[in-house]
This record gives structure tokens, sequence and C-alpha cells, in this order.
């Protein structure tokens, strides 16, 4: 029930990630323990921004939306992503016409080879 | 009368009278038909339960529709098989066992998730005859047959997709599926009528034992892998697969992901079972890991940039039935050959088949978190969320479980089912195991974007009311939880109980052929 | 070669029903094309078990004839008509809908879920 | 869809009724003749179309009542198909174990009854739900032309109904 799986050209064992998940968990609460509570409460040592600005009421202020992120990535990435979107129309006759499309060269190629 | 002979028409039987049942019980209230749902269910994994025993403990299991005696496939001493057959072997009952559970996780879901909606009478009717036609999918035995439940649960799935009529995007998601579905199952159908006209017969096993690669047969078969991989949504042929995901009630959703696998199921039974040995050239194996490098990589690629919860789940259901496709396409490809089939290409199909269990419990999962998402706060737009986490734990819980599972993290089954996917596929070209690498990556990184805009962050003024979803639809995502950490903590049980019977089976042709007709292969 | 018409007969139909799809921007005209696809492979599955002077089936309705009609492939059109009955009418109720949500039916307009 | 003229409704009168004599008809002998339950079911059914025609969406949607439809005609049907298959579980599903003996039938004894054993009475089975689903069918479609007519889709729109 605990064994190894073979792969073929190794192996993996649950078990012996789950003791180390133990031993990494253990490390982290006793790092975590040696903090400090004897912080005050209700004064600026609350505050997020150590630089003392205004936290803003509403969280929609300071989140990054998901249509930003990974940002990066897709402007590096973009003839790629250009090329991506625009085969996918979301015409309904165009989704059956690559379904056909493919059909019809794996109808072809197969009586070649 | 033994039941246990009758299981594999059992599991037919019971969703198929819960779909005519539900109209008269939905008379009774909601209470009655609520409960219809969840008993027919319930009972249909166990009946699936005890048809998996039954098949690992005696072998092929097999019956025949009408016959004077539930086994006897060959009546009044005649060569062929006539009737309709349902043959239940190892692989079959496994994705039996697999769509079961699914389908339970969805009803549990739908109890309280359309409570709030009209026309459940007809919701409930339409879940058992999809249910009804993923299993009848997976347990039939006859060409013709597989095309019959093809339809019902195409026709299911249309009225479910478009349940909420009054969404245009509902309407337009279902149009398309149905019009791309419908294509799909007349070439299925030609292909059925092809084989017929050939061998003039429709039982699989029976025109895999005779069966040889002419120019009609190759046309069949690319009839039928064409049609089945855009049923199960692999690269040039997923566009519907986003919409229909996303636009469906999540319960159904859910329910479609296990339909898919059926489709799956059928691509994999065609090519092993009934051409195998026969095939011959290895253009379709490799066209099959080609389809599954390309919806791998482009389905995720296309995940990474989308912000609507659940059409990115959708994008990553294509890639995670490329990783399907990779490692059956490398089991078949080395089907004739011992050797690398003992070095590598077992190991290749045990990952195809475990990824299968674990591919539906994780999605269904996701999808089911997502819905919870959306029946706490109206919405699927990952931008106007945020600091979910605070509000709905349990959810959160499941979510990072589910999201850890298909990203690939250890000591998560995503990450074993991979692994043996990489190891064997790199065996027959780095190629490939780089692609899937670079895939798992890229899941992981839209699931960390899923898991840090909707979960963490601050809270929001917009979201400040929200609560944690009702206790059912908690039930329902705890049973698929349950399912993923036990596949993930006992992997090697699992392998040697659930994955390897499935995957030695799919290798038997024989074993499949004989079981119908007497053996002597 | 007579006996093959009805299999050119198809290939023509089938081919009818995929421009159609394609060549066509109205929805109820790709409704009508599927149909068509739909019947072709019906007149396939029928011609396919056809006998040269076969009689019925049924074992004392088949008189002096000893050739019967394979019954198997009219089983299966019939079922199949059946299927593409339930099928035309769940493509002719969605087009409807999406009259109603659309105001049109045009299919290039048809695409608020892409990308 | 306003009422035909009222030559077209006497007419309907007439001939409407004859349509369900011919599929009654084409339903009782399926068993044996080409035609069967679904072929019949559907020659009933377009009884409801004559109606609809000749007198319009109005007069016909007070008269029919759907619930009629859907659980008298579709599940009775529905439930009597299914027990017929679920009685022959003793050998298997779908047995038929009303069958006759070939020599019996050959004979010419077995001439009202049918000799065809459960197929006849599926046949009559499949033949009153067809009549049930195809009537709601298009009653059900004609609702929908006028669906959003009286009801906008604004108003739906949160599908909170």
């Amino acid at each position: 029930m605990w064994g190894k799986v073979y792969t073929g050209f190794g192996y993996w064992d649950a078990s012996a990630w789950i003791l180390f998940f133990f031993i990494a968990a253990f490390f982290t609460l006793w790092l975590r323990s040696q903090g400090r509570s004897d912080y005050k409460k209700g004064t600026e040592q609350d505050e997020i921004y150590w630089s003392g600005n205004e936290v803003p009421e509403d969280g929609e202020d300071i989140t990054v939306p998901a249509s930003s992120a990974y940002w990066g990535f897709r402007k590096a990435l973009e003839p790629f992503y250009r090329g991506l979107l625009g085969i996918h129309t979301g015409i309904a006759t165009d989704i059956v016409g690559y379904y056909v499309m493919t059909v019809a060269f794996l109808a072809v190629f197969i009586l070649l080879v | 009368m033994n039941w246990n002979d009758h299981l594999p028409a059992l599991i037919l039987i019971i969703p198929l009278f819960g779909a005519f049942i539900a109209p008269i019980c939905s008379l009774g209230g909601k209470t009655a038909r609520n409960f219809l749902l969840v008993v027919i269910s319930f009972i249909t994994l166990i009946v699936a339960f005890m048809l998996w025993r039954h098949v690992l403990a005696n072998g092929i299991s097999y019956y025949v529709m009408g016959g004077d005696k539930f086994n006897l496939s060959l009546p009044s001493g005649m060569a062929l098989p006539v009737r309709i057959i349902l043959e239940v072997d190892a692989f079959s009952a496994f994705m039996a066992l697999c769509g079961a559970i699914v389908s339970f996780a969805g009803a549990l879901f739908s109890v309280n998730y359309m409570n709030r909606f009209s026309g459940m009478g007809r919701f409930v009717s339409l879940y058992c005859l999809l249910t009804t036609g993923m299993l009848g999918m997976m347990v039939t035995g006859d060409i013709f047959n597989f095309f019959i439940f093809i339809e019902i649960s195409s026709i299911a799935s249309f009225g479910l997709i478009a349940f909420w009529r009054d969404k245009p995007t509902a309407i337009e998601a279902s149009f398309k599926y149905a019009l791309i579905s419908q294509v799909g199952s007349m070439l299925i159908l030609i292909a059925a009528g092809t084989l017929y006209g050939k061998y003039n017969m429709l039982n699989m096993a029976a025109i895999g034992s005779v069966l040889k690669m002419g120019t009609m047969e190759k046309l069949a078969l690319v009839f039928l892998v064409g049609s089945l991989a855009m049923k199960c949504g692999s690269f040039p042929m997923h566009m519907w697969l986003p919409d229909a995901y996303a636009e469906a009630p999540t319960g159904v959703t859910c329910l479609l992901v296990a339909v898919s696998q059926a489709s799956l199921y059928g691509l994999m039974r065609v090519c092993y079972s009934i051409y195998g040995a026969a095939m011959g050239s290895s253009f379709i194996p490799w066209m099959i890991i080609v389809f599954g490098l390309a919806s791998m990589f482009f389905g995720v690629s296309m995940a990474v940039v989308q912000h609507d919860i659940k059409r990115l789940m959708g994008y990553h259901s294509v890639s995670q039935v490329g990783y399907m496709l990779l490692g059956l396409g490398v089991g078949l490809l080395v089907l004739d050959d011992a050797r690398a089939m003992a070095d590598y290409g077992f190991t290749a199909i045990k990952g195809g088949v475990f990824h299968i269990f674990n591919y539906t419990m994780y999605k269904a999962l996701l999808f089911l978190t997502a819905g919870a998402i959306y029946y706490a706060t109206g919405k699927r737009d990952l931008n106007e969320m945020g600091g979910l986490a605070r509000r709905m734990p349990y959810t959160t819980f499941m979510f990072v479980i589910a999201a850890a599972a298909i990203s690939g993290l250890p000591p998560f089954n995503g990450f074993v089912s991979k692994l043996l996917i990489y190891e064997s596929s790199f065996a027959v070209h780095p190629f490939l195991a780089v692609v899937a690498l670079v895939t798992s990556v890229l899941t992981l990184a839209s699931f960390v974007k899923v898991f840090q805009t909707a979960f963490l962050g601050p809270e929001k003024n917009s979201l400040a009311k929200i609560q944690e979803v009702p206790a059912a639809m908690l039930i329902g995502m705890a049973v698929l939880t349950a399912a993923i950490l036990g596949a993930s903590l006992f992997p090697s049980w699992t392998l040697s109980t659930l994955v390897e019977p499935a995957a030695r089976a799919l290798v038997d042709q024989s074993g499949y052929i004989g079981a119908i007709l007497g053996g002597g292969m | 070669m007579i006996g093959n018409a009805p299999f050119f007969a198809v290939g023509v139909l089938f081919l009818m029903g995929l421009l159609g799809i394609f060549m066509t921007k109205n929805l109820i005209k790709i409704a009508i094309a599927v149909t068509i696809l739909g019947s072709s492979v019906n007149i396939f599955l029928v011609a396919l078990g056809y006998r040269t002077g076969g009689t019925i089936p049924v074992h004392f309705l088949a008189g002096e004839g000893t050739t019967m009609v394979m019954p198997t492939p009219q089983a299966m059109t019939l079922t199949a008509i059946v299927i593409a009955l339930a099928t035309t009418a769940l493509l002719l109720s969605l087009i409807m809908l999406v009259w109603r949500h659309y105001g049109t039916i045009d299919v290039d307009e048809i695409r608020r879920l892409r990308g | 869809m306003r009422p035909l003229s009222v030559v077209v409704r006497t007419g309907c009168d007439f001939f409407a009724w004859f349509m369900i004599v011919f599929g009654v008809n084409i339903v009782l002998h399926g068993y044996m003749t080409p035609g069967g339950g679904f072929q019949g079911g559907a020659i009933i059914a377009t009884f409801l179309v004559f109606l609809l025609v000749a007198y319009g969406g109005k007069k016909v949607l007070s008269w029919a009542n759907e619930t009629i439809y859907e659980i008298l005609f579709e599940e009775l049907g529905l439930l009597c198909f299914f027990i017929l298959a679920f009685l022959g579980l003793n050998n298997s599903f779908f047995y038929n174990f009303l069958a006759v003996p070939l020599g019996t039938v050959s004979s010419g004894i077995l001439s009202i009854f049918p000799s065809s054993g459960t197929t006849a009475l599926m046949s009559v089975a499949v033949g009153i739900e067809v009549t049930g689903a195809l009537s709601l069918v298009i009653l059900t479609m004609f609702k929908g032309i006028r669906l959003f007519i009286q009801n906008p889709p604004e108003e739906e729109l949160g599908h909170d109904r």
C-alpha cells in the first residue's frame, strides 16, 4: 500500500515525501514560534505598509486584476498569441471546418502512407 | 437469478429508470425530485463499484440483450454474435467507476446549486439520461450501439448546456456543440456502416477477430479516430469545449468531463481492441501522439491568458486530455513490439489510464469549486474576485488540493501519473517529454494565477457579504477530494488494484475477442 | 456499375451537406445541410443492406423468395432517423433562441464566446 | 399564428381524426409490416399540427394541456416499455418472454393475437410515447416562438426564477 511506484527509470515513494513534509512542517512551525508576540496591537505596528502609507479602504484599489497577470509573458510571446487567438474565431462553421479539415488530412495521409 | 450476472445491464437500467421516472417524481415537489437525483446516482455508483469488483474477480463479463440467457453470445450454433452485446472488461469497469463517482458528486452538488431555478424536473431527467449515455458508451460491445449511446449523451448534453435558456452565451455554446457533434456523429455512423458492409457484423470483438487492413477499413479508422478525438477535445477540434464547459451549469460540467472521457474510452477501444495488432502502420499512433502534444501545449497556452474561471478550466481540460492521448498513443505505437512494450510501452499505458482517473477526479473538483464561487459571488470573471479564502475556507482548501494535483505537484496523484508518462514518452523521443514538462509548468503558472487572484489578496468591498456554500455542495466536493487524497497517499495500491488490471485489459486484444467468441483465438 | 449508383448518390449528398454547412451563413440553412448529411448516411446504410432480388425478412411473409434483404441496416437506419429527428428539433429550437437573443441568424455574428 | 378560413377549419375537423386512426393502425401492425411505434406515433402527432395550422396558436394552446401529454402519454409509454423490457430479466433484459414458437405462427392459428410476443406490445408502448413526445415538441417549439415576446429577456437575467 505504501510501496514504491516503479516507472522503469526510477521510482516514486509517497511515504518518503510525507515524512519529509512533516519534518519541514515541524521546522517551519518551530521557526515561527521563535517570533515575537509582544508587538503593540492597534498602533502603527499593525499597518501593512512600513512606510506609513494610507491603506485604502476597498481592497479593489490594491489588487492586480487577473487580466494583468503574466503581462510580460504575454507581451514576449505576442506573435504566438496573435496567431493562436486568431484561429479561435468562435464562429460555428469555423469550428466544424477545422474538424472536417483534420479528418480530411488524416484520410488523405493514411491512404498515402 | 443471480444479480451479479445482470450487473452490466443494471448499470444502464438504473439511470435510465431515473430519467423516465423523473417527470412523475417532480410532481411530488422539490424534495422528492432531489431525493430521486441523489438516490439514483448513488445506486449507480454502487452498481458500478460492484461491477468493477465482479470484473476484477471473474474476468470479462458480458451480457446479451434479449438473449435466451444472459451469456449466450452465440445462439444455436451461429459462428457470429447477432444480438446487442454489452461487454465489460477491466478497462470499461474502471471507466464506469470513474464516471459513476463523478456523476454522484455532480448530483450532490446540483441539489443545492440548481435550487433557485425552474424546470428542474427536466434537469433531473436529462442528467440521468446523460449518465446513461456515458455509462452506455463505456459498457457497450457493439459499434452501432456505441453510436446510439454517443448520441444519447450528446442530445442530453445539448439540452443541459442550454439549460439556462435566458443566457445568450449558453444557447450559443450549445448550438456550436450541437453542430459539430452532429457532423461528427454522422462520420461515426458512416464508419460503423462501412465496417458492417465489409464484415456483416457490428460486434466490436467479432469485427476485431477478422479485421484486415484495406482502404475502407483505413477510412473507417480515420473517421472513428477523428470524430472521437473531436468529442474528447483534442487540439484543432477543441473550440467547442471551453464554450460548452464554461456555459453549462456546474454540476453538468462536472459530468461532461466524464462524458469526454467516455469518448476517449471509445477512441482507445477502437484503436486497441478493434484494430489492435491489425493496424499495421504507425501513422495513427503517431497522429494520436501529435494530437496529444498539440492539445497539451496549445490548450495550456490558451488557458494562461484567460480570465473567466470556468473557461480557463475548460482550456485546461484540452491540455489534460493531451496527456492521456500521449500516454495511450505511446502505448499504441509499441503494441506489436513485445520488448519495447515491456520496456516502456506498458508504463505509458499505465500512466495514461491512471491519468484518466486523476483527471476525472481533479478536473471535476475544480469545476465544482468554480461553481461554488459562482454560487457564492455570482461572478465568473477573475478580475472581479479577491480575498475569497477568508469567506470560503473549505472551498479554498479543496481548490488548493485539486490545483496542486492538476499541476503535478508531489505528493499528489497528478504527479505520479505525469511521472509515468514523462519517463515512458522520453524513451520514444525526448521532445515528447519536454513538451509535457513545459505544459505542466504552464499549468502550475495559470493555477497560481487563479489562486492568487480569486482566493488571496485583500478583501473587496463588493465581496464583503458572501458566505460559504451549503453543506450538500461541500459534500459533493468532498467526495472527489477524498478520491484525490486516496490516490495520492496510496499510489502503489491504486496502481496495482485500479490501474494495472485496466491497462492489462486494454492491451489484451485476444482476451477481449475471445470472451465473446468463446476463446480459441 | 449501376449497382454502385446509390453510393454515388450518397457521396454527392454528403458533399452537398458538407458544402452547405460551410458555404451558407444562415443558421436555418446550416440546419438543413446537417439534415441532408444525415439523410445521405441513412441512404448509405439502406443501400448497404440491399440484396438484388431480396424479399422481406419476415419468415412467413417472404413467400417463395429465398434471398432476404438484411434487416439490420434498416433497423440501424430507423434508429438513426429517430435520433436525427431529435437533433433537428433541438437544433431548430436552439436557432429560435439564438434569434431571440441575438436578433440575427447570421452565423458570423454569433460569436460572443471566442478567444 | 392566426386561424385560417372556415373551409380549412372544416376540412381539418373532418380529416384530422383520420390521421389518428391511420396512426393507430400503423402502430398496431408495427410488429409485422413496415412502420411501427415511431412512425405511427409521428402520424398521430400530426393531429396537433393540423389543429395548430387550422385554428391558430391561441385556441390550440387553450385546448392542449402539456401535463397530459408529458405524464399521460410520454411517461406511460416509457414506463410500459421499460417494464416490458424488465420483465424478461429472468433470462435477460429485453428478453421476449411472450414469444410464440415458430411452428404455431406458421400454421396461422394466432391470426389476431400478435405472434411476436413483447415486440408488438413494445411497439404500442413506443407509439404512445412518441405521440406524447412529438406533440410536446411541437407545443414547446410553438411556445418558444412567443417565449420572450410576453416576458422580455432582460427580466429573466440572473436566472433566478
